[in-house]
Order: structure tokens, then C-alpha cells, then sequence
């Protein structure tokens, strides 16, 4: 049924542009504390490699399960560093020590985001979606 | 002075967007109106918000509104003239066929999704191509409607209009040899 | 000097963009306005940047502002043949022979 | 100059926004929808000179990296007939 799902043209050009995205969302990430951005907006932008591959391969990725799982195991260690910096007495030491628990958080969150909003793309696509006659 | 500009193209927008029968301009409206509103946001000076509702609101937002669409069924209505070789421009914007208006009506009461394509083939060079619903070909003033048995729209179309006794209908129902 | 240069650039680019914008409601044919709006929407974007990279000089700003160039310049073409191969693939044919545009 | 460039490209945006409303398909629609993203996108640049905040940029990039894959989703929903 799927007559010319796509042209070489598009293909070509979003093997270029795949790396551009994944490096200027890192950026994103890891500069959240001095540019704007952060991990939510960093690990939304991650997001848009997964669409865009979508665009070239219109399967179902595989590792879905794993993603899932990602995603609350992360939640959890975000959850338990959080009381870990707020019970023990690292709050008061000095800002190097801030700056790197800032930095990690980022990136915590940033793959959290990221895993979900894959997650819940693909389950769009493939389930809800599907024109099953 | 460039702030109120933008508001009232937001303003605008959001009113379209809801306003309009068809999901599928409402899509891209809503897609207009999430990039517009992050720029309005740098304007008032919060580029963290700017940069989120741009990622979020114009690309994934509209990806999903997409994914949703899809459980719309689409209802394929092709539009074809023999006698006439090309179509002008000031006659699809101005919907003459007033056929066509009872044809969105009915898909709108279905819940269907129409998609109407103006197009100069003969009616079998389109029965040749994968998918299509329904083909009004027009004849001399009276409308010839081609569709196939096994589409209940169609069918139910076909039911419908034959109580009213609409006199220039004709209805063609192709059926299935299997 | 650098201020005068970059002015008349800039002019240049904005009459550039102000045809393009025209040329949406000149054409009464979809093909031909989706083929003039983005050739001359490039045109005055390159032209545009260009006026800004020589207004600033070398600096960090020029360094950024080549590289969304180099993005744009890579990708709006690719998005204005998936819109027109779109219309045609889903049988949008159209042709307007009244008019000499 | 650059005022005066960023006042008239405010207008422009809201001519396009006329043929989005008016325009008589859908493939109209996107068009204007894309020239809209491109316009926006010389804003910033231009918002980000006259501010003097390089940080701006970065939004500039998104919208140059990201804002595509909508717009090609979009086409290929019209050209599929409704699946994605």
C-alpha cells in the first residue's frame, strides 16, 4: 500500500543532520545551568532523533521494554539523590560541589525525558494508531 | 508595538483552530500558533519557557495530534470533470458544487475525515490507484457518483440520498467478484 | 564603513523577502507559488545573515550565526520538495491557463 | 536599520498568516506555516542583535533543527492518505 513511503533525497540529508541534534541536545543538557535549557528541553530534543528515524524506517523499534524500564528506574534514582542531598549535610560544602550535583541532575533528567517521551511516541504510532482494516 | 502584533495573530489563531470543521487544518493551525507563542515568550523575556514550548509544542505536540488523527478514519472523494481539461483556481476556492458541501456535511455527521482532490483523469485511470472511496464525476450537469459495494459509507450514502430523491444523482455501485 | 556596507545589505535583503512575500498572492497556481515563495525566501535569508555577519565583525555572535545558516541552508529545501512531492503524490494536479503569470 | 528590518518582517508574518486562513488546500496551509518558522527564525537573529544576548541563539538553532520534522510529518499524513 505504501507507495513511495519516501525519497532519497530526505534520507540523505537526515543522515547529516542526525548527529547536529544529538550533539546541540547534550549541549543543551550540559549547559543548563549557565544558557537557557536544562534537562527537560535537552532530553526533548533527544526525542527528535527518534521521530526523524521514524520518518526513514517506519518500524517499530526495538528495546521498547528497555526504555521502560529506564525510565522508572531513573525516576527512582532521582527521587533517592534528591533526599540524599537534602538529609545529609552536603548542602552547606562548597560550589564546585553544587555545580556537579546541578550537572548530574541534568543529565538525570534529561535521559528520564528522554526514554519516556520515546516510549510514549512509539506507543502512539503502533497502538493507538494502527487502521487495522 | 511588535508584542500586540503577535497577540492578535494568537487571538486569531486560537479562534480558527477551534472553529474550524476539519481536524486536519486544525492540526497545522495549532502548529502556527505554537511557534508564534514561543516567540512571545522571548519578547517578554523568558527564554527557558521559549525554548521548551518550541521543542514541545511545535514538533512533538503535533506528532501526536497526527498519531490521534489516525484512529479518524479518512474518506478519500475524488472530484472529476471529462469535459473540462483543467481546473481553475477561483473554482475550489469558492465551492460552487454545492454537492460537495452535502458530501462534507454527511462525513461530518459519520464522523469521517474528508480529503477532496480535484483532479482532469478519466474515471478509470482513478479506479486503477489503491485508494479511493468515492468518485463524482460530473456529466453534462448531472453528477455520476462511483463507489464500491463492500463500503458501508457508501452504501449508507446511497440509502440516504435515495429517500430524498435528489433527481441529478446517479449512483454506480461497483461489485466485489471474489 | 562596516555599518554603511551592512545597511545596504540589509536593504537588499528586505526587498528580496518583501517579492517573496508578494509572490504568495501574485501566482493563482500552487506549484508556481511554492516555487517562487522559497527560492526567494532563501535568497533574502542568505542575505540577511550575510548583512548581520558584517555588521558584528568576528566574533562568537558571526560564529553562531554561520552555523544556523549552514542548517537552514541544508534543510528548507528539503522541506519545500516533501510539501510539493506531497500535493502531487496525493493527486493534486492543477494548472491555470487563463492567466500569463 | 536593524529596527526598521524587524518591524517590516513583524508585518510580513501577519500577511502570511492571511494566506494560512484563506488558502484554498491544505499543502497552502503548510507552506504558509513554513515561511511563517522561516521568518521567526530571522527575528531571533535579529532580536538577539539588537538585545545583545548571544544566549537567544540557541533558541535559533532549535528552530532550525527541529522545526522541520512537523512539517514532514504533516506532508507525508496528506500524501498517505491518514496513516503516519
Amino acid at each position: 500500500m505504501r507507495i513511495n513511503a519516501h525519497s532519497e533525497i530526505l534520507e540523505d540529508i537526515l543522515f547529516v543532520i542526525y548527529p547536529l541534534i544529538i550533539l546541540f541536545g547534550l549541549y543543551v543538557i550540559l549547559a543548563g545551568t549557565k544558557a537557557p535549557g536544562g534537562g527537560f528541553q535537552g532530553g526533548a530534543i533527544l526525542v527528535a532523533v527518534f521521530m526523524s528515524r521514524y520518518l526513514v524506517f517506519p518500524i517499530t523499534m526495538e528495546g521498547l521494554n528497555f526504555l521502560k524500564k529506564l525510565d522508572k528506574v531513573i525516576l527512582i534514582l532521582v527521587i533517592v539523590s534528591a533526599f540524599v542531598y537534602l538529609i545529609t549535610g552536603f548542602n552547606d560544602t562548597t560550589d564546585l560541589f553544587k555545580s556537579i550535583y546541578n550537572t548530574l541532575m541534568g543529565i538525570l533528567i534529561g535521559v528520564k525525558v528522554g526514554s519516556g517521551l520515546t516510549v510514549i511516541f512509539y506507543t502512539f504510532i503502533d497502538i493507538e494508531g494502527g487502521d487495522t482494516d | 508595538m511588535i508584542e500586540k502584533i503577535f497577540y492578535v495573530i494568537l487571538i486569531i489563531f486560537a479562534f480558527f483552530s477551534v472553529q474550524t470543521p476539519k481536524l486536519r487544518r486544525s492540526v497545522v493551525y495549532l502548529a502556527v500558533f505554537s511557534a508564534v507563542s514561543a516567540f512571545t515568550y522571548i519578547l517578554m523575556g523568558a527564554p527557558d519557557a521559549a525554548l521548551a514550548e518550541a521543542v514541545i509544542g511545535s514538533t512533538i505536540a503535533t506528532v501526536i495530534y497526527l498519531a490521534a488523527l489516525n484512529k479518524y478514519r479518512v474518506f478519500m472523494v475524488y472530484l472529476t470533470d471529462e469535459k473540462r481539461e483543467r481546473h481553475q483556481e477561483e473554482h475550489i476556492s469558492r465551492r460552487k458544487e454545492s454537492i460537495l458541501l452535502a458530501i462534507e456535511n454527511f462525513c461530518i455527521l459519520r464522523e469521517l475525515e474528508p480529503q477532496i482532490i480535484y483532479t482532469v483523469d478519466s474515471v478509470d485511470k482513478i479506479k486503477e490507484k489503491p485508494g479511493w472511496d468515492l468518485i463524482v464525476s460530473k456529466n453534462s450537469g448531472n453528477y455520476v457518483l462511483h463507489g464500491r459495494e463492500q463500503n458501508y459509507h457508501v452504501m449508507a450514502l446511497k440509502e440516504e440520498w435515495e429517500g430524498k430523491q435528489r433527481k441529478q444523482v446517479e449512483f454506480i455501485i461497483e461489485k466485489e467478484h471474489e | 564603513m562596516r555599518e554603511v556596507i551592512s545597511n545596504i545589505i540589509i536593504i537588499i535583503s528586505l526587498i528580496f523577502i518583501l517579492t517573496g512575500v508578494f509572490g504568495l498572492y501574485r501566482f493563482r497556481n500552487f506549484y508556481s507559488r511554492i516555487a517562487i515563495a522559497s527560492y526567494i525566501d532563501t535568497a533574502g535569508y542568505l542575505l540577511l545573515m550575510l548583512g548581520v555577519i558584517v555588521r558584528s565583525g568576528v566574533t562568537w555572535f558571526s560564529a553562531k550565526v554561520i552555523l544556523i545558516t549552514v542548517i537552514v541552508v541544508l534543510i528548507n529545501p528539503v522541506v519545500t520538495h516533501s510539501i510539493a512531492r506531497s500535493a502531487y503524490h496525493g493527486g493534486y494536479r492543477i494548472e491555470n491557463e487563463g492567466s500569463h503569470d | 536599520m536593524i529596527e526598521v528590518a524587524s518591524y517590516l518582517i513583524t508585518v510580513l508574518i501577519a500577511i502570511t498568516a492571511i494566506r494560512i486562513i484563506i488558502g484554498p488546500t491544505v499543502w497552502d496551509r503548510l507552506l504558509g506555516f513554513n515561511i511563517v518558522l522561516s521568518k521567526i527564525l530571522m527575528l531571533i537573529v535579529l532580536f538577539s542583535m539588537i538585545f545583545d544576548k548571544t544566549y537567544l541563539l540557541d533558541i535559533a538553532i532549535t528552530y532550525a533543527l527541529i522545526g522541520f520534522v512537523s512539517t514532514l510529518f504533516i506532508a507525508r499524513f496528506l500524501k498517505d492518505r491518514g496513516r503516519i
